[in-house]
C-alpha cells in the first residue's frame, strides 16, 4: 500500500477500507480487504432490505389512505427487527412428504445467488467489489442459480400449489431473462465492454455539463424501460408476481416454508430486486455518476443509493396500483413483445453508432437526426407490436347500452 | 436408458398433455370469498373440471327461522348476505307483508329505497374491490372501496345502531324513523360519491392489464344465463333486461327514473362494468328519493310485530338485491312461526354455471370468474 | 500449489457431481447433482482464467440446460419416479462409449499444441474484445452456421411440440378415469 | 308484466295440450293469493316443458325450488257406525253408534317450483310435486333437465329433506357432508344427543333446538 | 393475573438478567409481528377485513401481513360461524401452523355458536377443539373491538415467561402442538369435543350435559 | 392499448400517496385506541339493565316479566323471577329478577329485547372493548355487571333517554296524581271524579305495545293531562 | 494493493459470506428451538397443506409439454446471447460488414421466432 486515497466524502468508504488494510499485518491484508468488502455488501444490503420492507409497507399504506406500521419504535422503524426476532423464534416445519435436503438447500442457494450478484455492482467511484472484465455476464450467469433455487423450493415442498408456483416461476424467469440480457447487450455494444465499472465510467463523461447516461439516448431509454419491465418479471414483483400469486396459488413456491427459511425467501426476493435495479442503474442510469456536472459534488455512493431508492419506490408504486397478469398473457408479453422490442433496441443502438455525429456540419442537427432516427426504429415496432399483441382477442374500451 | 423406456417416453410425448392435477381450491383459500371450495382438475394450469363444493357455512338459517317468531327472523336475515343486511331485511319483510297483507306507509318505503340503494352501492364498490384483489391488485382498489363503504356504514350505524347487522326494517315499516339531520348527511354523501366512482374508474377502467384479464373471460351466454336462473348484474351483463325493480316493482321503485345497464358480451369485464354503472344509477335513485321523501309515520300503529300470526297460506316475495333476485318463500300454518321459511339465495343459484364458465380456462381466470359472480357464503350456504 | 489446490477441489467437486448424477435415486436429485457438476466445470474454466467460457458455461448450462433437464424430468415422469438400478443393460455399453470418448479427447489434447505449456500464447489484453473480433472476422461463417443450427433446433422443437398439440376436449378421456 | 292466465286457465290449457296430465289447483288462502298447480309425476316434465316453451307463457326462469315436509297427521272424526250390539234383551240388534276413528293421513314431502318469465316478464306460476310418503317413496321427477337453475336447489332439497329427484344429473349432498345420514330440515329431525347446548353457563338455556315444530 | 406477574418476576430474578432481556426481546418481537392467517369464515370476516382497511388500519401494529399459508402465520382469527362441516378444516389449519401460534375467536359464533348455535350443523364454539387465546364478543364485533382484542393478545404475549412452569404451552416440550381433527360422523362430529382443550377456568374438562 | 390506462392508474395512486400528506380525505385512518370516533347515539352492542337512583338492586327497573327472554332470537337471556315483590317507580309492587344473566358470547346485538321491553328496563350499551381470554366467566354478564344507572343511559343515548325519562315522569306523575286523586276521592268522591281523566295510555301494557311497534314516538298522541300539583 | 489478489477470491468470500448469512440465522433458530421452544412435529402438522383439507394424490405428476417448449426456445436465445456478447464488446471497432453478418445471425433467429409465433406455439396452452 503506497498511499491512502484522499479521505473525501466521495471516497470515505474506500479510504476507511484502505486505512484498515494498511494497519493490518501484511499476511492478512488481503484477507482484511476481502472481509471488509464482503461484510460491507452483506450489512448494507441486508439493512437496505429491512428498510425497503418498511418503506414498502408504509408506502403502500400511504397509497391506500392509511398510515402503515407506525407503532413499533419511533414511526415503526423497529418493525423489521420485530419481524426478524419473530421469524428467528418461529418453529420450522418441513412437510413429511417433502424432499428434506432440497427443501433445506433451496433458500440458501437463493440467498447466496442473490448476494453474489452484488460482486460486480459499482456502488460508488472505486467501489466495485470485483472488477471483472465480464461483469455483466457474471451477473446474468449468477442469476441462473436463482431459477434453480426457486424450482428446488417449489418441487421439494411436494405441494400442488408450490409446484404450480415453481413451474410458473421458472417459465417466467426463463422467458424474461432473454429480454433482460438482450436489452443490456445494447449498452455493451455502445460501451464496448462487459465490465460494469467501465460502463459507468463511460457514462460519467459529460458534454455541456450533461452526463452521457445511456438512458438519455432513444435506444437507451427504451432499453431501460424494457430492462426494468424484465427486471420486475425476473424478480417476481407485481404485476408479474404470478409465482406467488396469492389469490390463485396461495403463496406459490414457498407455501410450505415457515420460520426463518421463509424470511430468507423474502430477503432473497428483495435482494434480487436491488441487484437487478442496481444493474439497471449501472447500465442505463450512469451508475454512481451524477446526471449534471454541477451536482457532481454529491458523493458517488449517495448517487447510487438515491437512484436505487427511486427505483425501489417505483416498484412499490407499481405494486400498489396494478393487478396481476395471467400466465399466458405474461408469456405472450415476453415472447411477442419484449423479445422483439429488445431486438429492435439492439438494432437502434447499432444504427446510433453508424449515424454521423454531425449532419451538414452542425452537431445540433446531427444530434436531432440521430435522435429521431433511432427513436423511430424503436417507436414504430412498439406501435405495431402493441397493436398486435392481443391480436387473437380483441381488447377494447366498451360502450354500454341502457334499458329504461 | 433402455429402448423400452425410450418408447415409453415417446408414447408419453405423443400423449403430450401431462397428468391431471387434482387440486381443491378452498375452503381456505384467499380468493374464494369465504369458505367456498372448488374441486378443480388441472392440466398444466388449464381447468378441465370444476366442481363447486359448499356447505361450509351452512348454519341452518332456515331451520332456526322456522323455530322462531316472525319478528325473530329479521336479525337472522341480516346475516344471510352479510354485506347487505338492509336488502335482506327488505326481502323478508316484503314476503311477510305479502303473506299477512300488511300495508307500509310511504315514508317508510322511501327510507327503504334510500337504505337499499346505499347498500347496493357499498356492495358493488366492495365487489369491484374484491374482484381486483383477486386479480392481484394488492389491496389498493379494495381499500378505496372500503373507504367509501365506511362512510355508508357510518350512516347505517347512526340510523340503525349497527354497522353491518342493521336489523332495521320491520314488516309494515321500519324500526325507527330517520332524522332530518341524517337525511342531510345522506345528501352530502350522495353528492360526494360520484367523485369516488370517477376515481375508481380512472384507477382501473381502462387499465390494459385489467382489460386483458377480464375481457372474453368467463363468457356466459344469454340463453344459458336465463335457463340457469342467473339473476342480478350477472344476468344483465349477458344482455338480459331483467331487473325486478322494473319488472315487478316493489316499494316505490315505480316512481323513480333510472336505467338498467346491459352488457353485450357476458364476460367478466361486462360484469365488472355493470357494477360500476349500477353504482351510478343507484346514486340517481338516491337523489330522487332524497328529494321526494315525504313526512309521515313509518309504521301503521295497528301492525302487530310481536306475536304475528298470519292466516294459513303462503307467499313468495322477491326483491332485486345487489347480487340478484333475493326471494323469501313463507308458508304459514296460522301459528306464530313460519311453517316453511325458504330463502332464494341469488349467489348460490348464480354459482350453478360456474363450471361452464371456467372450463378450459386458467386457474387465474377461475378466481376472477368466481369474483365476478359475487358470492357471499352466508347466502350460498345459509 | 496456487493453481493446483483449487483445481483439485474443483475437479473433485465436478466429479462428485457427476457421480452423484449417475447414482442418486431420485431423478430430480440427479439433475441437481448434474448442475453442481456443470457449475464445477464452469469454476474450472474460471480457474484457468477463461472468464468468458466459464461464465457462458454457467449461463447456458446451469441457467438453461439444467432447467431443460428438470422440465424434461417433470414432463415425462413426474418427480417421484426412482431411477433404475445403476446397472441397466445399457450400462456397460455406456461405459465403453464413455471410455472411447475419453480416449479420443485425450488423444486430441496430447497431439495438439495445448499439451505443452510453452505453446500457450499469452492471453490478449482484452480477451472479450479479441474474441469478438475473432468471431466476427475469422469465424463469421461458423457463426452463421450456428445461427442456422439454432434456428433449426428451435423449428425442430416446435414441430415436435406441434404434433402433441391436438384438439383438446374439456374432459379428456384420461381424466374421466378415476 | 304481461298478463298471465289464472291458475284455472293454466290447468285447462295444460290438460288440453297434454292429454292425461293430472293437474290440481292448490289454493292459497293468504292475501298474496299465489295459487299453485300440483302435477302428477308422469307428466311433470312434459308440463314443465310446455310451460317453458309455450309462446304465450315462456316461463323460462325457474326462480325457486324448495322442499317442504308435511308430517303424518292424525285426524279424528266421529262417524256413525251401524253395529250389532247386545240388546237389552240379550239379542243382537243393529244400532247406530257414534265412534271416533283415528285416521292416519300419511305425510309427504313436497317440491315447489316458482316459475317466472324473463321474456314476458310475468310470473309467478307455482308448481308442486308431492312424494307418496315421507319414508320409502320419496321420489319425484327432476326438473333440472328443463331448467338448469334447479340443479343446486334440487340437490339441496335432497340433502335436507331427502326428496329423491329422478333424472337429476348429479344428485349428491350439497350442504352437509357425504356420509351424513339424516335429513335435518324435516320437521321430526332430532339432533344427536351429545349436541346439547351445554356447557353453557346456565342450564335452563336448553332451548327448543330439539323440540318439535309448534302446532 | 397479579399472581402470574409476581411469579414471573420471581422467575425472572432467578434466571438472571440474561434471560430477562432475552425474554423481553422474544416477547417484544412476537407481539409486534403477529401475522394473521388469511382466513375468514363468515360475517365477522368482513369486519376483520374492514379492520385492515384504511379507516382502522391494523397495519399500524405490524399485523397487516396476512399470510395465506398457515406455515407463515402466527395468528388464526376464527372470524365467524364454525360449522361442523368446516370444523375439521379449521383444526387442521391450526395444526399446520408453526409454534408459537395464537387463536382469536372473533364474534359470538366462533365463541359459542352464537345466534346460530341451535343449528344442527353449527359447532358451539371453536374452543371445543383448539385452545383460544382471546374471545371477542359481538355479532360481529366492531373493527375497534378486534383491534382491542389484538392488543389484549399482545398484552398476553408480553406477559408470557420464557422459563419456569408458567411458561406458555408452546415452550413445554410435552404439551401438544396439534390437536386431533374431528371426523365426520353419520349424525355429527366425532368426537363432539376435545376434553384436553375444552376446559373451564379451573382447568377441568367441561363435560357435555346429556 | 399503449399503456395509457396503466399510467392513468399510476397517476391516481400517486395522487393518493401525496394527498395522504395534505388532505384529510386521503388519510382516513383513525388511530384507535388513541383516537376514537364518536359513536353515533344509536350504536348498540350489548344490552344492559337500567336502574333508577343510586342502588342498582333496589332501583332496577326490570320486573322480571320475561318477555325479552322469550323474544330473544338467540335465546341468550336467562331470568329467574324473585319470590317477593318490591315497589317500582310508581310504587306498584312488582317482581324483580333474582337472576338476570346475559350470555354475551351468544348475543347478536339485535336490540329486540329493547324493543319488546314494556318497562324501559333494558337498553343497549355501546361498550365494545370486551375482549377477554376468559371464555365462561368473562362473557356471562350477571345482574351485577348488567345494571347501569340512568345517568349512564343519559350519557350514551341522550335523545332516547330524554324521551324515555319524559314518558316515565309523566307516568309517575300520572300515577301520583291517580294516587292523590284516589286519596282525594276517598274524601270527596263525587267532585274529584269529574276532574280527573284516568291516564289509560300510560299504563305499562300500553307502552309495551308502543315499544313493540317499532318504538314509534308517540308522547304527542297521549291525551293531554292536567298537570296536578306535585311536590 | 501490493498483494496480488485474484478477484475470484472476493467472489468466493462473498459466496461464503452469503451462505453464512443464510445459515447463521437458521442455526440460531435451531439453537433457540433446542434451548427454549422445542420442535413439535406431528402427523397433522407436517402433512402437506392443501386449503385445510387432507391432500389427495401426489403433487409430483407429469406436467404438460408447454413448459418444455419455452425452455428450448429460451436455451436457443441464451446461446444466441452468448454469441452476441463478444460481438457487442467488439462492436464499436467492427466494420459495417461484420455488423451485417451479425444482423443476419439475428434475423435468422428472429425468423425462427416469428415462424413459431405464427404456428401459435408461443401461445400458452
Amino acid at each position: 500500500m503506497t498511499a491512502l486515497p484522499a479521505p473525501t466524502a466521495d471516497q470515505i468508504w474506500v479510504w476507511i477500507k484502505a486505512w484498515l488494510v494498511i494497519h493490518t499485518p501484511a499476511p492478512f491484508q488481503a484477507l482484511v480487504s476481502i472481509v471488509c468488502i464482503v461484510a460491507a455488501i452483506i450489512v448494507v444490503f441486508a439493512s437496505l432490505f429491512a428498510l425497503t420492507v418498511l418503506l414498502e409497507r408504509k408506502g403502500l399504506g400511504r397509497i391506500q389512505n392509511r398510515y402503515g406500521p407506525n407503532r413499533v419504535g419511533p414511526c415503526g422503524i423497529l418493525q423489521p427487527i420485530a419481524d426478524a426476532v419473530k421469524s428467528l423464534t418461529k418453529e420450522d416445519i418441513v412437510p413429511r412428504s417433502a424432499d428434506h435436503v432440497v427443501h433445506y438447500l433451496a433458500p440458501l442457494v437463493l440467498v447466496a445467488a442473490s448476494f453474489l450478484a452484488y460482486a460486480v455492482l459499482p456502488i460508488g467511484r472505486n467501489m466495485t467489489a470485483v472488477n471483472l472484465d465480464a461483469g455483466v455476464l457474471f451477473f446474468f450467469a449468477i442469476g441462473a442459480a436463482s431459477e434453480l433455487a426457486v424450482f428446488m423450493a417449489g418441487w421439494s415442498s411436494r405441494n400442488k400449489y408450490s409446484l404450480l408456483g415453481a413451474m410458473r416461476a421458472i417459465a417466467q424467469m426463463v422467458s424474461y431473462e432473454v429480454p433482460l440480457i438482450l436489452s443490456s447487450i445494447a449498452v455493451v455494444m455502445i460501451a464496448g465492454t462487459l465490465s460494469t465499472s467501465a460502463i459507468v465510467h463511460e457514462q460519467a463523461r459529460t458534454t455541456h455539463g450533461i452526463a452521457h447516461w445511456y438512458a438519455f439516448t432513444p435506444w437507451g431509454l427504451a432499453g431501460f424501460i424494457l430492462f426494468m419491465i424484465a427486471a420486475t418479471a425476473v424478480t417476481n414483483r407485481s404485476p408479474f408476481d404470478l409465482p406467488e400469486g396469492e389469490s390463485e396459488i396461495i403463496a406459490g413456491y414457498f407455501i410450505e416454508y415457515s420460520g426463518f427459511k421463509f424470511a430468507l425467501f423474502f430477503l432473497a426476493e428483495y435482494l434480487e430486486m436491488f441487484a437487478v435495479s442496481g444493474l439497471g442503474i449501472t447500465l442505463f442510469l450512469g451508475g454512481w455518476s451524477s446526471p449534471v456536472s454541477f451536482l457532481a459534488w454529491i458523493p458517488s455512493w449517495i448517487w447510487f443509493f438515491a437512484k436505487l431508492l427511486v427505483l425501489i419506490c417505483c416498484f412499490i408504486w407499481v405494486r400498489g396500483t396494478l393487478p396481476r397478469l395471467r400466465m399466458d398473457q405474461l408469456m405472450n408479453f415476453a415472447w411477442k413483445f419484449m423479445l422483439p422490442m429488445t431486438l429492435f433496441v439492439i438494432l437502434s443502438a447499432g444504427i446510433w453508432r453508424f449515424l454521423p455525429v454531425t449532419v451538414a456540419g452542425s452537431a445540433a442537427l446531427g444530434a436531432v437526426v440521430r435522435w429521431l432516427v433511432c427513436a423511430l426504429v424503436v417507436l414504430l415496432p412498439y406501435g405495431t407490436l402493441a397493436r398486435t399483441l392481443e391480436s387473437g382477442r380483441k381488447i377494447e374500451k366498451r360502450e354500454y347500452r341502457f334499458a329504461d | 436408458m433402455s429402448v423400452a423406456e425410450l418408447e415409453r417416453l415417446v408414447a408419453a410425448g405423443e400423449d403430450g398433455l401431462g397428468d391431471i392435477l387434482e387440486v381443491s381450491m378452498g375452503p381456505h383459500h384467499p380468493s374464494t370469498h369465504g369458505v367456498f371450495r372448488m374441486d378443480v382438475r388441472l392440466e398444466g394450469e388449464k381447468v378441465v373440471r370444476l366442481k363447486p363444493v359448499f356447505g361450509y357455512l351452512h348454519r341452518n338459517h332456515e331451520k332456526i327461522a322456522e323455530h322462531g317468531a316472525y319478528l325473530a327472523a329479521i336479525p337472522y336475515t341480516d346475516r344471510l348476505d352479510y354485506l347487505n343486511s338492509m336488502t335482506n331485511n327488505w326481502g323478508y319483510v316484503l314476503a311477510v307483508e305479502k303473506l299477512a297483507g300488511i300495508p307500509v306507509p310511504e315514508r317508510a318505503e322511501y327510507i327503504r329505497v334510500i337504505v337499499a340503494e346505499l347498500t347496493r352501492f357499498q356492495n358493488h364498490a366492495g365487489l369491484v374491490g374484491f374482484l381486483l384483489q383477486d386479480m392481484g391488485a394488492s389491496g389498493t382498489p379494495l381499500m378505496y372501496a372500503f373507504r367509501e363503504r365506511e362512510k355508508i356504514l357510518d350512516l347505517f350505524e347512526s340510523l340503525s345502531g349497527a354497522r353491518m347487522m342493521c336489523n332495521y326494517l320491520r314488516f309494515g315499516g321500519l324500526r325507527v324513523d330517520c332524522t332530518a339531520a341524517w337525511l342531510d348527511e345522506v345528501r352530502q354523501l350522495v353528492a360526494g360519491l360520484p367523485r369516488f366512482v370517477d376515481e375508481f374508474e380512472a384507477l382501473l377502467r381502462e387499465n390494459e392489464i385489467l382489460m386483458a384479464r377480464t375481457q372474453g373471460v368467463g363468457v356466459l351466454s344469454r340463453e344459458l344465463a336465463i335457463n340457469a336462473g342467473v339473476t342480478g348484474p350477472m344476468l344483465r351483463a349477458s344482455s338480459v333486461n331483467y331487473d325486478i325493480r322494473k319488472v315487478d316493482p316493489y316499494g316505490v321503485y315505480g316512481r323513480f327514473d333510472f336505467r338498467v345497464p346491459l352488457g353485450d358480451h357476458g364476460d367478466v369485464y361486462d360484469r365488472y362494468m355493470m357494477r360500476i354503472l349500477e353504482m351510478r344509477e343507484s346514486l340517481k335513485i338516491l337523489e330522487q328519493a332524497l328529494r321526494g321523501i315525504p313526512e309521515g309515520p313509518i309504521m301503521d300503529p295497528k301492525t302487530r310485530l310481536r306475536g304475528l300470526r298470519p292466516k294459513a297460506g303462503e307467499a313468495y316475495g322477491r326483491i332485486e338485491a345487489p347480487k340478484g333476485e333475493l326471494g323469501f318463500y313463507l308458508i304459514s300454518d296460522g301459528s306464530g312461526n313460519p311453517y316453511r321459511y325458504r330463502v332464494r339465495p341469488p349467489s348460490m343459484i348464480n354459482l350453478t354455471i360456474l363450471e361452464d364458465m371456467c372450463l378450459g380456462r386458467n386457474v387465474a381466470d377461475v378466481v376472477v370468474i368466481l369474483g365476478s359472480v359475487d358470492i357471499v357464503l352466508g347466502e350460498v350456504d345459509r | 500449489m496456487r493453481t493446483t489446490v483449487p483445481f483439485l477441489i474443483l475437479a473433485v467437486l465436478t466429479l462428485a457431481g457427476g457421480v452423484a448424477a449417475m447414482t442418486l435415486r431420485r431423478l430430480v436429485h440427479c439433475a441437481l447433482a448434474l448442475t453442481v457438476s456443470f457449475a464445477g466445470l464452469a469454476a474450472l474454466y474460471l480457474n484457468l482464467g477463461a472468464e468468458f467460457a466459464g461464465l457462458a458455461q454457467l449461463l447456458v448450462y446451469v441457467g438453461a440446460i439444467a432447467i431443460l433437464i428438470v422440465f424434461a424430468i417433470l414432463l415425462t415422469r413426474g418427480g417421484d419416479d426412482k431411477a433404475e438400478p445403476s446397472f441397466s443393460p445399457a450400462g456397460p455399453a455406456g461405459a465403453v462409449l464413455a471410455l472411447a470418448v475419453f480416449a479420443v479427447l485425450a488423444w486430441a489434447v496430447e497431439t495438439s499444441g495445448l499439451a505443452h505449456p510453452a505453446a500457450i500464447p499469452a492471453a490478449p489484453p482484452e480477451p472479450m474484445r479479441a474474441l469478438g473480433f475473432a468471431l466476427m472476422q475469422r469465424y463469421v461463417l461458423p457463426l452463421e452456421v450456428i445461427g442456422l443450427m439454432l434456428t433449426a433446433a428451435m423449428i425442430g422443437a416446435v414441430i415436435l411440440a406441434l404434433r402433441e398439440k391436438r384438439p383438446q376436449t374439456p374432459e379428456s378421456p384420461r381424466s374421466a378415469a378415476p | 308484466m304481461s298478463a298471465l292466465p289464472t291458475v284455472e286457465d293454466l290447468k285447462a290449457q295444460i290438460e288440453a295440450s297434454l292429454p292425461g296430465a293430472a293437474v290440481t289447483v292448490i289454493p292459497n288462502g293468504s292475501p298474496s293469493a299465489q295459487h299453485s298447480l300440483l302435477l302428477d309425476h308422469e307428466h311433470a316434465r312434459a308440463v314443465a316443458l310446455f310451460l317453458r316453451d309455450h309462446p304465450d307463457l315462456r316461463l323460462d326462469f325457474c326462480s325457486l325450488v324448495t322442499g317442504v315436509d308435511w308430517l303424518d297427521t292424525e285426524t279424528t272424526e266421529k262417524i256413525k257406525v251401524k253395529k250389532m250390539v247386545a240388546g237389552p234383551d240379550g239379542s243382537e240388534i243393529e244400532q247406530e253408534v257414534e265412534e271416533t276413528r283415528k285416521m292416519k293421513v300419511p305425510g309427504y314431502l313436497e317440491a315447489i317450483y316458482h316459475l317466472f318469465s324473463m321474456e314476458k316478464k310475468h310470473g309467478p306460476v307455482i308448481l308442486r310435486l308431492r312424494t307418496a310418503n315421507r319414508t320409502d317413496q320419496t321420489h319425484v321427477p327432476s326438473l333440472t333437465p328443463v331448467w338448469r337453475s334447479c340443479e343446486f336447489q334440487e340437490r339441496e332439497a335432497f340433502d335436507l329433506y331427502g326428496i329423491v329427484f329422478d333424472g337429476h344429473p348429479d344428485l349428491r349432498r350439497i350442504l352437509m357432508w357425504e356420509g351424513f345420514q339424516d335429513f335435518p330440515m324435516r320437521k321430526d329431525y332430532v339432533p344427536p344427543a351429545d349436541d346439547s347446548l351445554a356447557p353453557l353457563p346456565f342450564a335452563s338455556l336448553q332451548r327448543a333446538s330439539t323440540k318439535e315444530a309448534r302446532p | 393475573m397479579a399472581d402470574d406477574l409476581k411469579e414471573l418476576k420471581i422467575e425472572l430474578s432467578k434466571n438472571g438478567i440474561f434471560t430477562t432481556t432475552l425474554e423481553e426481546l422474544y416477547n417484544w418481537g412476537r407481539k409486534n409481528s403477529v401475522w394473521p392467517l388469511t382466513f375468514g369464515l363468515a360475517c365477522c370476516a368482513i369486519e376483520m377485513i374492514a379492520t385492515t382497511m384504511a379507516r382502522y388500519d391494523l397495519a399500524r401494529f405490524g399485523a397487516e401481513v396476512f399470510r395465506p399459508s398457515p406455515r407463515q402465520a402466527d395468528l388464526i382469527i376464527v372470524s365467524g360461524t364454525v360449522t361442523k362441516k368446516m370444523a375439521p378444516q379449521v383444526v387442521r389449519l391450526y395444526n399446520q401452523m408453526p409454534e408459537p401460534k395464537y387463536v382469536i375467536a372473533m364474534g359470538a359464533c366462533a365463541i359459542s355458536g352464537g345466534p346460530f348455535r341451535d343449528g344442527y350443523n353449527v359447532l358451539r364454539g371453536i374452543d371445543r377443539y383448539i385452545p383460544v387465546d382471546v374471545h371477542i364478543p359481538g355479532c360481529p364485533p366492531r373493527p375497534e373491538a378486534l383491534i382491542h382484542a389484538f392488543m389484549t393478545l399482545q398484552k398476553k404475549i408480553d406477559e408470557q415467561a420464557l422459563r419456569g412452569e408458567s411458561r406458555p404451552r408452546h415452550l413445554h416440550a410435552d404439551a401438544p402442538s396439534e390437536f386431533p381433527v374431528p371426523e365426520f360422523g353419520a349424525h355429527g362430529l366425532e368426537p363432539a369435543q376435545n376434553d384436553e382443550v375444552f376446559l373451564n377456568e379451573t382447568g377441568n374438562p367441561l363435560r357435555v350435559i346429556q | 392499448m399503449f399503456g395509457e390506462g396503466i399510467l392513468q392508474g399510476l397517476y391516481e395512486t400517486a395522487k393518493n400517496f401525496f394527498g395522504s400528506y395534505v388532505e384529510k380525505d386521503r388519510l382516513v385512518t383513525v388511530q384507535f385506541p388513541e383516537e376514537r370516533r364518536d359513536l353515533p347515539e344509536a350504536t348498540r352492542q350489548f344490552p344492559f339493565l337500567l336502574y333508577d337512583g343510586n342502588d342498582p338492586e333496589a332501583g332496577l327497573r326490570c320486573v322480571s316479566c320475561q318477555i325479552c327472554e322469550k323474544e330473544c332470537p338467540p335465546q341468550c337471556i336467562h331470568i329467574e323471577k324473585s319470590k317477593d315483590k318490591k315497589p317500582d317507580f310508581v310504587g306498584k309492587p312488582q317482581f324483580y329478577p333474582a337472576v338476570f344473566n346475559i350470555d354475551v358470547s351468544t348475543c347478536m346485538s339485535c336490540q329486540i329485547c329493547v324493543e319488546v321491553c314494556p318497562f324501559d328496563a333494558i337498553r343497549m350499551d355501546n361498550e365494545f372493548e370486551l375482549s377477554t381470554s376468559n371464555r365462561f366467566a368473562g362473557l356471562l354478564y350477571t345482574k351485577r355487571e348488567l345494571a347501569k344507572s340512568n345517568d349512564y343511559y343519559r350519557k350514551i343515548h341522550p335523545t332516547e333517554a330524554a324521551e324515555c325519562d319524559e314518558r316515565r315522569d309523566k307516568e309517575a306523575e300520572a300515577a301520583k296524581a291517580k294516587a292523590a286523586a284516589a286519596a282525594v276521592a276517598a274524601a270527596k268522591a263525587a267532585q274529584a271524579a269529574e276532574q280527573q281523566t284516568p291516564p289509560a295510555a300510560s299504563t305499562p301494557a300500553a307502552s309495551a305495545s308502543s315499544a313493540a311497534n317499532g318504538a314509534a314516538p308517540k308522547p304527542a298522541e297521549q291525551p293531554a293531562e292536567k298537570k296536578p300539583v306535585t311536590q | 494493493m501490493n498483494i496480488p489478489q485474484h478477484p475470484w477470491w472476493t467472489v468466493i468470500a462473498l459466496l461464503l459470506g452469503a451462505v453464512a448469512f443464510g445459515i447463521t440465522p437458521l442455526a440460531l433458530a435451531w439453537l433457540w428451538a433446542k434451548v427454549f421452544s422445542p420442535q413439535k412435529p406431528g402427523a397433522e402438522k407436517n402433512a402437506t397443506y392443501e386449503c385445510g383439507l387432507e391432500s389427495k394424490g401426489d403433487a409430483w405428476i407429469q406436467f404438460g409439454a408447454s413448459y418444455y417448449l419455452y425452455a428450448i426456445v429460451f436455451l436457443v436465445f441464451d446461446v444466441e446471447a452468448v454469441f452476441l456478447l463478444p460481438f457487442a464488446v467488439a462492436f464499436t471497432s467492427l466494420s459495417a460488414g461484420a455488423c451485417l453478418s451479425m444482423l443476419v445471425f439475428l434475423v435468422l433467429l428472429a425468423e425462427g421466432l416469428v415462424w413459431a409465433c405464427q404456428k401459435g406455439m408461443l401461445t400458452w396452452a
